[in-house]
């Protein structure tokens, strides 16, 4: 359904911007109909640029996007495409104009999308939508973004997705702003949308959000896949060193961290070589232009070992 | 650090360029055409004034095509031809402005140099005394609310008429020709004091007040926090908060020097001190173009000159500046 | 050894008084982890900072505080300043930007030191030696704090508040802005000022209670202010009690849990406001097990050894 | 939004500064009709007259009634203010806002054109522009001084985009389907009037203070009165050296006052609208 080919994004670094530094670098990854997908990476990694990319908040440098044959990576008139493509960010808060009420983010939707739509028919609509995943609308409505908490903030925002034919949703850290006790509950609705027909985006640093919710994975560090596929593959029996040290190294609440070294974040890898080179214990001189192999059906790692 | 200073003296090079097209463009293009209304001024009268015409038709290059008439501007403004003075004709604009110059400096250097140490001083001590602050903050922002021309004027009537301590016109007395002994610079002082005063005195009030909300601002600052969590004294913290505040205070030395130099003008207007600003209100009165002129050029320099030193002051004191960022491809 | 009894740290506004935390007591031994854990809201950090910073707007209500038998003036700034950074110091959760930014490290760190009275000649050595500890290269002293990474600034700052082998170490939120492979290599790292014996004792604050699984010897669980839950960590994993921490721990998924095996599921509600908060249990609105003894103020169980709960609803254990 | 009243009736400078203000307003509005003569430039009576009864402010060298035009210079000051601060708020917020949004080149542009206007003093500016003016009126005046005082506020606005750009609200906003103009006024522009308030009232004042400066520099209005050409006036005609204060000091005088009202009222609203600053 929504197709990255050779996905690049940089900035300029350095005095008088003469270097360039790749935050995505030549990506390529396909989400089908009805799929959730983990974006799983640490700070730097690109995520939320390519999040940003799909949603087209900012232009690639290189590569494309197509959206069922639709190629938008420099569409003009992106108004039909997000009726189909949404998205919900990080921080509830700082996703509603402070000054306005919550009702806002609908009332546009409908300003912008349904302009024939009535007012009442509209609210009928919110209301029903608003019910369906779980909240009380008159606890909500007319309320300002800092009177609901951020839990009720993210549920408004998955419901206003839902106002429109949203296909596909991106859903850019979206509870990790929450407290632990609410997150699971907009988990279990992000999967109960997959079943109502949508594609979703999961883009987290939390490898166990992504393993409770996708069926696919894809692992990035510093803007380059080094892991992907089926989800169960991918944590059950992972190939590349890197996705190896993050499992080593997530905290569990039942069972202790074994003894392999912690590694602190090191510095960036020499032009061409695999970008955890310098922090791998198997890094040597083979380590270069290393493309994604196959592991099994349904699982490719970036590793000369595989 | 090379791209911070790269990019600052590309606008400064721009600047110069601007300011000296629109020294070009603005006689020739304002509604009425000014240079028409003044060559027709001087046509048809006695012979000094047919020179004059003569000239003006000449310097201005009328008969020539726009694009010379710019380019005949640049070179000659590279010869250091800046036209000759009406109002003081015949003496070159570059004569004239050479001969303020000194004047106009030595008043604006120390009152600017002196008004930023005294002004941060106090700010700093503002911020850390609630009663003091109380009572300093509203008398702060009357005096930077105040024209300079005003100050000036209260200073001349109470310490120049009322108690007549200060002499309050000229730069020295008539009856001395500049020259260096004890009696001339004695006479000179008394003369530089008035103007000296009125510069400095507004001035203080915007240093004292930007420098006591930055003094403010740094201590709600994390590092502070951190410090008193290792139970330092206060007068290392206060030395820290001081060292911090005082940089942004010295880029607003380059952003302040606007207003100091249209106070600078006025002031020497009331205590007719013979600096530039005299000398360019003397030429708008007797609508002097080529003075106006080279009074403009002459302050856009001093400008580019002043920015440019500031701006290498506050690298060497920042080391934040040596780390350029980046911008999107 | 640190011991908390009844400490009342309140915010104080407008509209009245935020009590952040509220009637709080505990212990920490010498040789002991405490973990602290709670979430946003719950008066973790006020107790952290409280502890070694109290200045307003937060102020002190009541309670006291002793460290190694001496009572600390926390409510007295002034006087406080003998044992900061000497006896008790902290990792702030804002360590990223905790140095000045317009000194070079090393003349910082001598500055520190003399404002201090201390000669930073006499702790060279240890100085770097910390370095090697916390694996920085002895030439950041030369640097100037943002020609260092987040990281890299981070750990400069453990350094710096373990310099003095402080008896209690705090460290607030130390890893909620860190990668998950840096995190734990920052835990271990803490732990190992402990385990070396850098610090007597420290208090590990965050909301993350799986990383207190992995380093804590004691965790202690906060809600709304208050104290829920302490126990040594294995029976806080494997035998919660408190109906919050049982349904907190419920709601966290981990690798291992997938929503097709069994869904998890989430507390209903939310936390209520602290400003002029409801009398009896604050978790009460939320709990499934509330009674009416909950309006009155929950007493204190001891369930087994070592694990006390504040909640009507838990018994106790022989 | 009831808070903020509550903090800005509250806020003791805010009040202060707003009486002062407020009262040389009415004085500019409501003075040309108590004044006991029309025009301000008529020879009323003896020159050189100290404050008496018949002439509250006493006489110019020329006779003319200082008082008259004290409240005439007033009603200019603040005519200028308005005018010359409006059209310099409205430019500095529309570059600010394009340069700030857009991004890209026409950002780099903007503030190119910007930085450089920065480095120009002002009054150099206006001088070249005015002196070439072959009429003066206020109303010209004020927009020259318009013209030439935007680009802080320009520079100012764009920072404050830049930090409203990244908020999630404005993605929103745009995978909404909205035009960047509607973003602009909308989204971004309702976030920032407090601080667009507090532009205006800085600009106002700098509006003052740079007609002030021109009018004495003999750049004023060609016609009519104004607080500068009373000044140029006083200082022309030595009023100064003839001990004549009641000509010298109070035209200067209202315009410490108002300015420096003003520059309070511009505090008292930055503690109002920040929380921060308010004081417990």
């Amino acid at each position: 359904m929504l197709k990255a080919t050779n996905l690049s994004k940089a900035y300029s670094v350095g005095s008088l911007g003469r270097e360039k530094f790749y935050a995505v670098d030549n990506v390529n990854f396909e989400i089908q109909e009805r799929e959730i997908v983990s974006l799983i990476g640490e700070s730097g990694s690109g995520k939320t640029t390519i999040g940003k990319l799909i949603l087209r908040l900012t232009k690639p440098t290189s590569g494309k996007i197509v959206f069922n044959d639709l190629d938008i990576t420099m569409l003009k008139s992106l108004k039909e495409y997000y009726k189909h493509v949404q998205g919900i960010f990080q921080d509830p808060f700082s996703s509603y104009n402070p000054i306005f009420k919550v009702d806002r983010v609908f009332d546009m939707v409908r300003e912008e999308f349904y302009p024939s739509e009535s007012v009442n028919s509209w609210k009928e609509k919110v209301t029903g939508v608003i019910e369906s995943i779980g909240l009380n609308p008159k606890e909500v409505l007319g309320k300002f973004p800092h009177q609901l908490s951020g839990g009720q903030l993210q549920r408004l925002l998955i419901a206003r997705a839902l106002l429109m034919e949203t296909k596909f949703l991106v859903a850019d850290e979206i509870i990790s702003m929450l407290d632990a006790s609410t997150r699971i509950d907009i988990l279990n609705i992000l999967v109960k949308l997959k079943e109502r027909g949508l594609s979703v985006l999961f883009i987290t640093h939390d490898l166990s959000l992504g393993y409770y919710i996708s069926d696919k994975t894809v692992i990035l560090y510093r803007g380059s896949i080094m892991e992907y596929g089926d989800t169960e593959k991918i944590f059950n029996n992972s190939a590349h060193p890197y996705t190896k040290m993050l499992l080593n190294s997530i905290p569990s609440l039942h069972q202790k961290w074994s003894n392999t070294d912690a590694s602190l974040s090191g510095r960036s890898a020499p032009v061409g070589y695999c970008k955890f080179y310098d922090r791998c214990p198997l890094g040597d001189e083979r380590c270069k232009n290393i493309e994604l192999r196959k592991v099994e059906e349904n699982h490719f790692a970036a590793c000369k070992n595989v | 650090m090379k791209k911070y200073l790269g990019t600052k003296i590309l606008v400064y090079i721009l600047t110069f360029v601007f300011a000296v097209t629109l020294d070009w463009l603005i006689p020739r293009f304002m509604p009425g055409n000014p240079i028409l209304v003044l060559v027709s001024r001087f046509s048809g009268l006695p012979e000094s004034a047919r020179v004059m015409y003569s000239y003006l038709t000449k310097a201005f290059g009328l008969d020539q095509p726009l694009w010379s008439q710019y380019v005949n501007f640049w070179i000659a403004l590279f010869k250091g031809d800046l036209g000759i003075s009406i109002y003081l004709y015949p003496r070159p604009v570059l004569e004239v402005l050479k001969m303020a110059i000194p004047y106009s400096l030595g008043l604006m250097i120390p009152s600017i140099l002196l008004s930023w140490i005294v002004g941060n001083n106090l700010g700093a001590i503002a911020a850390r005394r609630k009663r003091l602050d109380s009572i300093m903050l509203p008398i702060m922002y009357f005096i930077t609310g105040a024209p300079y021309l005003w100050l000036g004027m209260l200073l001349a009537y109470f310490l120049g008429v009322v108690w007549d301590i200060f002499p309050i016109a000229g730069a020295y007395s008539f009856s001395l020709r500049p020259h260096l002994s004890w009696l001339f610079v004695g006479d000179f002082l008394k003369h530089w004091i008035l103007p000296f005063l009125s510069l400095f005195i507004v001035q203080i009030g915007g240093w004292a007040i930007g420098m006591r909300n930055m003094v403010i601002y740094e201590l709600e600052n994390n590092y502070v926090r951190y410090l008193e969590t290792l139970g330092v004294k206060r007068k290392l913290i206060r030395k820290y908060a001081f060292r911090n505040a005082i940089l942004p205070q010295v880029t607003g030395l380059a952003l302040q020097l606007g207003t100091v130099i249209a106070g600078q003008v006025t002031t020497e207007v009331v205590f007719s001190y013979p600096g530039i600003g005299y000398i360019l209100t003397q030429g708008i009165l007797n609508q002097d173009y080529f003075l106006i002129q080279g009074c403009f050029l002459f302050i856009i320099i001093g400008v580019l000159i002043a920015n440019f030193t500031v701006d290498l002051v506050y690298m060497a004191l920042d080391p934040r500046i040596r780390f350029s960022y980046g911008g999107e491809v | 050894m640190l011991e908390v009894e009844g400490l009342k740290l309140y915010y104080k506004t407008l509209k009245g008084h935020v009590k952040a935390v509220d009637d709080v007591s505990f212990d920490v031994n010498d040789g002991e982890l405490l973990g602290l854990a709670g979430e946003s809201g719950c008066g973790k950090s006020t107790l952290g900072n409280g502890l070694i910073l109290l200045k307003p707007p937060m102020n002190y209500f009541g309670g006291m505080v002793q460290l190694d038998h001496t009572q600390l003036p926390i409510d007295d700034f002034e006087r406080m300043n003998d044992f900061r950074f000497s006896k008790l110091s902290i990792i702030p959760q804002y360590a990223m930007d905790a140095l000045n930014p317009t000194r070079k490290i090393g003349v910082y760190i001598r500055e520190v030191l003399q404002s201090r009275g201390i000669d930073p000649e006499s702790i060279m050595d240890k100085l770097l030696e910390r370095l090697k500890f916390v694996n920085l290269p002895e030439r950041v002293l030369k640097m100037y704090p943002i020609e260092l990474s987040g990281g890299m600034k981070q750990r400069m700052v453990m350094v710096m508040s373990t310099l003095l082998n402080p008896s209690l170490l705090i460290a607030d939120e130390v890893t909620s802005a860190l990668d998950v492979s840096s995190q734990k290599a920052v835990c271990l790292m803490i732990k190992g000022f402990k385990d070396a014996g850098i610090v007597k004792s420290l208090i590990f604050i965050t909301h993350d209670i799986s990383v207190l699984y992995q380093i804590a010897d004691r965790i202690m669980i906060m809600y709304a202010g208050k104290v829920a839950e302490i126990g040594k960590t294995q029976q806080i994993a494997s035998n919660p009690v408190h109906p919050y921490t049982k349904m907190l721990m419920f709601s966290l998924p981990e690798v291992g849990i997938r929503y097709a095996h069994g869904i998890l599921s989430g507390i209903p509600g939310q936390p209520p406001q602290l400003l002029n908060p409801p009398t009896g249990c604050l978790f009460k609105e939320r709990c499934p097990l509330r009674g009416k003894e909950c309006d009155e103020e929950p007493p204190v169980v001891n369930v087994e050894e070592g694990h006390i709960a504040y909640c009507w609803k838990v018994t106790q254990n022989a | 939004m009831s808070e903020i009243m509550f903090f800005a009736f509250r806020n003791a400078k805010l009040r202060m500064g707003l009486i002062i203000v407020l009262f040389f307003l009415l004085l500019g509005i409501f003075g040309p009709m108590i004044s006991k003569y029309q025009d301000p430039l008529d020879y009323v009576g003896q020159g050189y007259q100290p404050p008496s009864k018949e002439h509250w402010l006493g006489t110019t060298t020329f006779g003319q009634d200082v008082f008259t035009q004290l409240v005439y210079g007033i009603r200019s000051s603040f005519f200028v203010g308005l005018v010359g601060g409006g059209i310099a708020t409205i430019i500095g917020l529309v570059i600010g806002f394009l340069a700030g949004y857009e991004g890209g080149w026409l950002d780099e542009l903007l503030m190119m054109l910007t930085n450089i206007l920065l480095v120009i003093p002002t009054l150099a500016l206006l001088i070249i522009v005015a002196a070439y003016l072959p009429y003066r009126g206020v109303f010209i005046q004020s927009i020259i001084i318009g013209l030439t005082a935007w680009p802080w506020t320009a520079r100012a606005v764009r920072s404050q985009t830049l930090s409203l750009r990244t908020r999630e609200f404005v993605n929103l906003a745009r995978i909404s389907g909205r035009s960047h103009m509607k973003i602009i006024l909308y989204e971004v522009l309702p976030n920032m009037m407090s601080y667009v308030f507090m532009v205006f009232i800085l600009q106002f004042g700098g509006a003052i203070l740079a007609a002030v400066g021109l009018d004495f520099i003999g750049l004023g209005p060609s016609r009519g009165i104004s607080i500068g050409l009373m000044l140029q006036n006083a200082v022309l005609w030595n009023a100064i050296q003839l001990g004549m204060w009641w000509w010298a000091i109070p035209p200067g005088l209202v315009i410490t006052l108002v300015v420096g009202a003003l520059y309070f009222m511009n505090v008292g609203l930055d503690e109002v609208f920040n929380p921060r600053l308010r004081e417990m």
